[in-house]
């Protein structure tokens, strides 16, 4: 493999990578606060519906990513409500908000634009475009470091920046500020939140509602940077995945960031070559699609060291029985 | 002295969860710069009364006045600003944070955590002067012992300036010595002007250190009294409601072949612990054996090795035959069926099945019995027939087999796994805290029956965190500290002061080095 | 009236299956007639699809895609006087007398195509992107490779399949990062044969400036001035002229080629531009041969094998 | 003394949460500018109304009690398992290896066979996720969700590369040989004057599913097994002090359940396509989770629910086949179903116990 192939594949790394990144911090807060959240994969996938419905309606990518963001936050509420308010089974509400997008996704687009649940194509200014850093094109001639900053650095649409920027952001607010301390602690140890004087609720609603956010990021930007308009079920697992790197990433922004690069090269890998043929050994692409689950179920097994999730995690915060 | 206000006044509080009625119409007054008692039975409400002064249930009726003001406390927010701090009986701690962060949680003073980090630092060492109360700030709370965690949470509530500070059952899980500690604490806090409000089942501690005491039962407040101007004996009755035998009547023992010799017991947790560093120790027929000791010491430990769900190293002859401390033969199934029975120490989470109704739990533990099956199903009738018996003679009210054991109290509840245990004849009975959360009055009853299993001829190891109750059960007296027995005394020839002092881990002799006193022993 | 079920794909493939409502809907206009149609949920619902329409009275019952031709082969015979039509899939007529299929020469049109892709590359490295690996996607790709060579031997043809389950017909994202993939081998000229998979694969030709060619239907619309050309497979016709004849549809195994206006390329105002007079002379030229029997395209499907690409 | 009635929990919340998922999808399709009523008839005259519907409902509900069991049987011990979709998967191959490559002289012999492989394949399925989590503590949530992807990345191998016929398109296996095609209702129970079940897929299987749901009855409840499953369910400590070994249990009720889903394929690989397709299980392991919480986790409760699911997927299909509401409203519908009895149960669970409270507390005076 050239160094340009590679640049290549690192790049469709980082395109990859960004709704899974975006999708893990959006469980990373939910869970860190005690709410578990099978439920990612259906939250994008209603913001990629949203997002790309709007955008193609208005013309206007930001209203498409405010109205991906809203309809994202919404079913956030929902689980909210389910496993907060009613302190219901956070597994079962994520399962149910995972079909609620499937279905609603596919109902509202064929009501409103009758293509068999796709939205229209985007065009214009309904797509978040690639943004050319400034000096790529002068600095593309320079050697090894020229591509580098031209193709794998530049040239990325603004979600992939924020996405990446929301790490340093994430990992900021967890362990520098007051919010992320009460964040931490709600997940632990609810009832310490409590006695101390701070609205568990308040808290969880609040972790619930940036989760709902970062998937509605990640949904905008399959259905309106990575693709241009919305088909069903195009999160295609990726909310899976991304619980997936969570548990690789035990939890911490850092490790998020590569154990998402990491399913994204597996995916880059596994798009741009069928059958891989390590001299002789073939490995089928199915086992590069499977990849990401097996490596979760050999650390959830901890042979690659123990991931521990948030204590009071999955169990709803009840005082009175 | 005129009239001073109160600092705390509760009027007509009540509470209900769902069908349980836990305070009825109460009302209390508590003086500055006093300690007030609080004593009842388990269950009897009381902290259900101060969660509601903290802000942590919220009342259905009822009012609360602070230092005279009428003062809504919807939340424990609105408890700490009003100069309110608690230390619960179960700790609000967040295990894998540090001391630090533990303290500012909620008290923070900006959206940035540094400053706050440094403030608390310095107001946590001015503290731990004050009030002998040092702790590490950076260690987690987590590799804390339980008296530093309560520390911890003291600093909490000192931290956010409690006027009024809450301790529910403070003692439960500290040494004799880390309570005199305590105790030296909350005098100094009198001292200083500070109002306390104290928790506890032990008379003792109530007779020691308080002003005034209050007494509940069964959700309503019976009786508030100077305690310079009662006794223990009194304060009993009024729990219960009727005059209540404190010691229990017994002859002495006649103790016969060894039934248990217990050598060179170790156990390792999943963390790599060491709990049970060599235990050794033998148990006679028709004697009971007290084991006391306070919790976390390893008497648990040694009750789940010797009820066959822990594994461990060691040797432990039953009968003079050895038995498998691990491996395919050492399951709880294993020890009934060579007639070791055994009563749970906690009885809610080991020893009954909460949903299950009364017939399922009074074969539990036993289901695989053949007297209990039909073919490959379980004769369910025949277990049914069998529990309604047992309930019957053991008196568990109410007598009916199909209600769910939750809907017991913890008293019935007690007696149910005692009627599964005893009533199959064991030769060797293993009790952990035959009467925690239980009332007085079936602790006679129960008492009563550890007795006349004893005068049986049947062997007997008792575990309690009551000195009393072991004094008043036990023939001899072994003391568990540290994951080993400081000692073994005969309990007629001992005291509660040798003993607290062997709990501490202090041998007669003045050593404090546990392991050499192990030797010894 | 004529029924017609479409496969998993959906309705609004854009492609294959639009091509058949299309042709039904063409139908439904010029003859003032009406048909039924569903999109299939489930494998279970092949079959109950197919015997409720033809209980219902429909006539013929049209379906699209390979995976019909199982069901109709069990249904067929409890309704002999229900015509069923399965455009695709083949069903034996020896054994079900009520059954059309219709098969496509899909090879012909994809050399066509071919050609006018290895006329327009200036790289001269063209690429395919299948939907599912299936003999029937090899097909097209092995079509449009020869096609490909004939015009320039030396060209390159690179090739792609997104996946090996129906999921691969509707994954844009893989279709757009194999173009990438493909653009940065060198390819500028991408031909998409991946039903919704497609529309990735050209969106991507479009953003990055190179050249793509639809299937099935005529995709040229989608991005003007960008798509070269489209490979039509007259799943349109096939399914009007089968509604036209009614219930006295003629059944047994119909093949469409470019003989028969089965297959084409499409050549409209969209991509005038992109197709100069030599090109279309030269495909032309090569069209009309290859229905005179001068030149041979070698069908994949006839012995799983190709011999200008390899899989 | 409990807050509700036993009967109250165990029939009135699921009916309540059932009609506040009627109410909202009833909304919904109006909001889609269709009839709710129109839509209701539609379902019921397609799925309830003729035999061949029933045939397709029963079909379906056969899948789901299946499922639903398998899941159930798990959340007695405690388990969550989401992994029905993949144990299912797996004992669709289980089936197609049984009935493809061992001679069968009779579907009859071929069923027991072909039950015993798909049990098998897909206990075996569940039993690393069971052992991760009876021995490293590994969230079997997690571990089954991982193991449904997986299994359908292994079963699209075996098909693509091991088991699709040559020159065929579909990813599926070859047809099984006649000997092992099912009984099919139609088969069972259509006289030549009067036909019944025409084309229905619904099968022998669906009294294997009966049998099935008597015989989880008898485990859970009459069995010393099913008490020390339940046992463990209730409460791990209890259960070890018991000298009930919490591996053992954990293990062999995943085993049981995965076995349970992987019987579902005996009714849809071996009764309905009578060959192995890609994704033959179509979210039935999903499907299970609702079953189950609606059924209570009792067999009985799991039938009635199986049948409710069944009657959604073939009204559904039904609707899609004469209406323009598309078939994503099933999945809506089934959504708002597990959301309002699997999650939101609270919801209607708080008041009505507030009002069991009420009425109790009104006639007796307070409480004592
Ligand atoms: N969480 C609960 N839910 C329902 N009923 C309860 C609950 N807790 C207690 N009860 C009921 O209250 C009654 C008294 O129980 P209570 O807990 O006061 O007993 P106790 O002797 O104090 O036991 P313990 O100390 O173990 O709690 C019991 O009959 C029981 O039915
Ligand atoms: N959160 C709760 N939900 C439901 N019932 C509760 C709850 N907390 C306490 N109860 C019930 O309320 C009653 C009073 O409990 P409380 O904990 O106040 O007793 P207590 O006097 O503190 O007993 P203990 O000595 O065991 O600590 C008991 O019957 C108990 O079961
Ligand atoms: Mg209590
Ligand atoms: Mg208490």
């Amino acid at each position: 493999m050239d160094y340009l192939t590679l640049l290549q594949v690192l790049d469709s790394t980082v395109r990859l990578a960004t709704p899974l990144l975006l999708a893990c911090l959006a469980g990373l807060f939910s869970e860190r606060a005690g709410i578990f959240d099978i439920g990612l994969e259906g939250k994008m996938l209603m913001a990629a519906f949203f997002s790309a419905a709007v955008a193609s309606v208005t013309g206007s990518v930001w209203l498409g990513l405010l109205a991906g963001i809203a309809s994202s936050m919404v079913l956030s509420g929902i689980h909210g409500l389910a496993s907060i308010t009613f302190r219901g089974n956070q597994l079962i509400s994520g399962v149910a908000i995972n079909f609620l997008a499937a279905g609603l996704t596919v109902l509202i687009a064929q009501h409103w634009f009758s293509q068999g649940g796709r939205t229209p194509s985007l065009m214009g200014g309904g797509r978040f475009t690639d943004i050319t850093l400034p000096f790529a094109d002068a600095l593309s001639g320079v050697p090894i470091l020229g591509p580098t900053y031209a193709e794998l650095i530049s040239g990325h649409s603004i979600l992939v920046y924020v996405a990446f920027a929301c790490v340093p952001l994430t990992w900021w607010m967890l362990y520098r500020t007051r919010f992320g301390l009460r964040l931490r602690a709600v997940g632990e140890a609810p009832e310490a939140v409590d006695t101390a004087g701070v609205s568990v609720i308040g808290l969880r609603y609040a972790a619930v509602a940036i989760c709902g956010l970062l998937c509605g990021i990640a949904g905008a930007y399959l259905a309106t940077g990575l693709q241009a308009g919305f088909v069903k079920d195009m999160t295609a697992g990726r909310g899976y995945i991304a619980l997936a790197a969570l548990i690789f990433a035990k939890w911490r922004p850092w490790y998020a960031l590569s154990a998402c690069l990491l399913f994204g090269l597996l995916q880059a890998v596994a798009l741009r070559y069928q059958n891989i043929d390590l001299g002789g050994f073939i490995i089928p692409v199915q086992v590069m699609d499977a990849l990401p689950y097996i490596l979760t179920v050999v650390i959830l097994a901890g042979f690659v060291g123990k991931a521990i999730p948030p204590r009071a995690g999955g169990e709803p915060y009840v005082k009175e029985r | 002295m005129t009239d001073p206000v109160p600092a705390i006044e509760l009027k007509g509080i009540s509470k209900a969860f769902g069908p349980v009625q836990a305070n009825k119409d109460i009302s209390i007054r508590v003086m500055p710069g006093t300690i007030h008692g609080i004593i009842g039975e388990n269950g009897a409400g009381k902290s259900t009364l101060m969660s509601i002064l903290y802000g942590f249930y919220k009342a259905d009726a009822g009012e609360v006045f602070i230092s005279g003001k009428k003062t809504e406390i919807p939340d424990s927010q609105a408890a700490i600003s009003a100069g309110i701090g608690m230390v619960f009986q179960h700790f609000k701690l967040v295990q894998n944070f540090t001391v630090l962060e533990n303290v500012i949680l909620g008290a923070e003073d900006g959206g940035l955590l540094r400053p706050s980090l440094a403030k608390a630092r310095g107001t946590l060492k001015k503290l731990a002067e004050e009030y002998e109360l040092s702790v590490d700030p950076d260690a987690l709370v987590e590799n804390l012992s339980v008296g530093h965690q309560q520390r911890v949470e003291i600093l909490k509530a000192l931290y956010r300036q409690a006027d009024i500070l809450i301790l529910d059952e403070p003692t439960g899980v500290l040494t004799p010595a880390e309570a005199d500690h305590l105790f030296r604490i909350l005098d100094n806090l009198r001292a200083e002007g500070k109002t306390i409000i104290l928790i506890t089942h032990k008379l003792r501690e109530i007779m020691e250190i308080t002003d005034t005491v209050s007494v509940m039962r069964r959700g309503k407040m019976t009786a508030t009294v100077k305690t310079s101007e009662t006794s223990p004996e009194d304060l009993a009755e009024l729990m219960v409601g009727r005059k209540v035998l404190l010691r229990v009547d017994k002859t002495p023992a006649k103790p016969g072949a060894k039934l248990l010799e217990v050598t060179d017991l170790h156990l390792w947790d999943e963390n790599g612990v060491e709990r049970l560093k060599g235990v050794s120790l033998d148990l006679r027929a028709g004697e009971v054996l007290g084991l006391a000791g306070v919790s976390g010491n390893g008497q648990s430990e040694l009750l789940e090795v010797l009820g066959g769900y822990a594994t461990a190293t060691g040797s432990v002859r039953v009968n003079g035959k050895e038995i498998a401390l691990s491996g395919r033969d050492c399951t709880g199934q294993a020890r009934r069926a060579i007639g070791i029975g055994h009563v749970p120490e906690d009885r809610q989470h080991e020893g009954l099945i909460l949903p299950y109704t009364a017939w399922e739990n009074a074969c539990f533990g036993y289901h695989r019995d053949p007297s209990y099956q039909s073919g490959i199903l379980m004769n369910n009738a025949a277990i049914r027939e069998d529990a309604k018996g047992k309930m019957e003679r053991f008196d568990v009210r109410p007598p009916n087999p199909n209600l769910a054991a939750r809907n017991f109290s913890g008293g019935n509840q007690q007696k149910i796994v005692l009627a599964r245990e005893i009533e199959r004849n064991p030769d060797i009975l293993l009790i952990g805290q035959p009467t925690r959360g239980v009332d007085i009055g079936a602790i006679e009853f129960i008492h009563q029956q550890i007795i006349r299993l004893r005068d049986e001829g049947k062997a007997i190891l008792l575990v309690s965190v009551e000195l009393d109750e072991i004094f008043s059960l036990s023939d001899r007296i072994a003391v568990m500290f540290d994951g080993q027995i400081m000692g073994v005394r005969d309990a007629a020839k001992t005291d509660q002061r040798e003993l607290g002092l062997m709990m501490a881990g202090i041998t007669g002799d003045g050593t404090t080095d546990a392991a050499k006193a192990a030797q010894h022993g | 009236d004529p029924a017609l079920i479409y496969d998993l794909g959906g309705k609004f493939d854009k492609s294959f299956n639009e091509a058949a409502f299309n042709g039904a809907t063409k139908w439904a206009e010029e003859t003032g007639g009406s048909f039924k149609d569903i999109e299939l949920q489930s494998e279970a619902q092949r079959e109950q699809a197919l015997r409720r329409f033809a209980e219902a009275g429909f006539n013929p019952v049209v379906t699209t895609g390979f995976s019909m031709s199982t069901p109709i082969a069990s249904v067929a015979a409890d309704y002999p006087d229900t015509k069923f039509v399965t455009i695709d899939g083949y069903v034996d007529p020896a054994e079900h007398p009520n059954v059309l299929s219709i098969l496509f020469a899909e090879h012909e049109g994809s050399y066509l195509v071919g050609m006018l892709a290895a006329m327009a590359s200036k790289s001269g490295t063209v690429s395919f992107v299948g939907g599912m690996d299936i003999p029937l996607i090899r097909k097209f790709a092995c079509g449009y490779a020869q096609g490909v060579k004939a015009v320039n031997p030396d060209a390159t043809v690179i090739s792609n399949m997104t996946g090996t389950t129906p999921a691969a017909w509707n994954d844009p994202v893989k279709g757009s990062e194999l173009t990438k993939a493909q653009i940065s081998q060198g390819s500028d000229v991408v031909f998409a044969a991946a039903g919704g998979t497609g529309l990735g694969v050209l969106q991507t030709a479009a953003d990055e400036g190179i050249l793509s060619i639809g299937v099935d239907s005529n995709q040229n619309y989608l991005f003007p001035g960008k798509v070269l050309t489209s490979m039509l497979k007259r799943v349109d016709v096939a399914t009007a002229e089968a509604m036209a004849a009614g219930a006295d549809l003629e059944t047994g195994v119909k093949a469409l080629g470019l003989a028969e206006d089965g297959v084409g390329y499409a050549l409209d105002d969209n991509n005038a531009s992109l197709i100069s007079d030599d090109m279309k002379a030269a495909v032309e030229d090569a069209k009309a041969k290859i229905i005179a029997g001068e030149i041979s395209v070698h069908d994949y499907s006839s012995d799983d094998s190709c011999p200008a690409i390899s899989f | 003394m409990d807050k509700m009635p036993a009967w109250a929990d165990a029939f009135l919340v699921p009916l309540i949460s059932l009609i506040l998922a009627a109410l909202l999808s009833a909304l919904v399709i109006l909001a889609i500018g269709e009839s709710p009523t129109e839509a209701l008839k539609l379902m019921v005259e397609g799925a309830l109304m003729r035999s061949a519907g029933w045939g397709y409902t029963l079909y379906y509900a056969t899948n789901f009690i299946f499922t639903g069991l398998a899941v159930s049987v798990a959340f007695h011990a405690r388990m969550f398992n989401i992994g029905g979709e993949g144990q299912a998967t797996l004992g669709g191959l289980g089936v197609a290896l049984v009935c493809l490559y061992l001679p069968w002289p009779h579907w009859s012999l071929a069923l027991i066979g072909a039950s015993l492989g798909a049990a098998a394949f897909g206990a075996l399925w569940a039993l690393i996720p069971a052992w991760l989590q009876a021995k490293r503590g590994s969230h079997i949530v997690i571990t089954t969700i991982m193991f449904n992807f997986i299994a359908a990345a292994l079963l699209n191998y075996v098909l693509v590369n091991l088991l699709k016929p040559a020159g065929a398109m579909d990813p599926a296996s070859a047809t099984f040989p006649d000997a092992t095609h099912l009984p099919t209702f139609q088969q069972m129970f259509s006289t030549a004057d009067n036909p019944l079940f025409r084309g229905a897929p619904a099968n022998i299987s669906f009294f294997l599913a009966l049998i099935a749901c008597v015989a989880v009855w008898l485990l859970i409840w009459r069995t010393r097994l099913g008490y020390e499953i339940r046992a463990l369910g209730h409460s791990e400590s209890a259960a070890r002090y018991a000298g009930i070994s919490p591996v053992r249990i954990i293990v062999i009720a995943m085993l049981i359940s995965g076995g349970l889903s992987g019987l579902m394929a005996v009714n849809t690989t071996m009764g309905e396509s009578e060959r192995l397709l890609m994704n033959a299980t179509e979210g039935a392991g999903f499907i299970g989770i609702a079953v189950a919480l609606m059924g209570r986790n009792h067999p009985f409760g799991v039938l009635l629910a199986a049948l409710l699911f069944g009657f959604l997927y073939q009204g559904g299909a039904e609707l899609a086949l004469w209406t323009s509401i598309p078939r994503e409203l099933i999945v809506v519908i089934q959504a708002l179903v597990i959301l309002f009895t699997g999650a939101l149960d609270n919801m209607v669970r708080m008041p009505l116990e507030r009002l069991f409270l009420l009425l109790r507390r009104t006639p007796k005076g307070p409480a004592e």
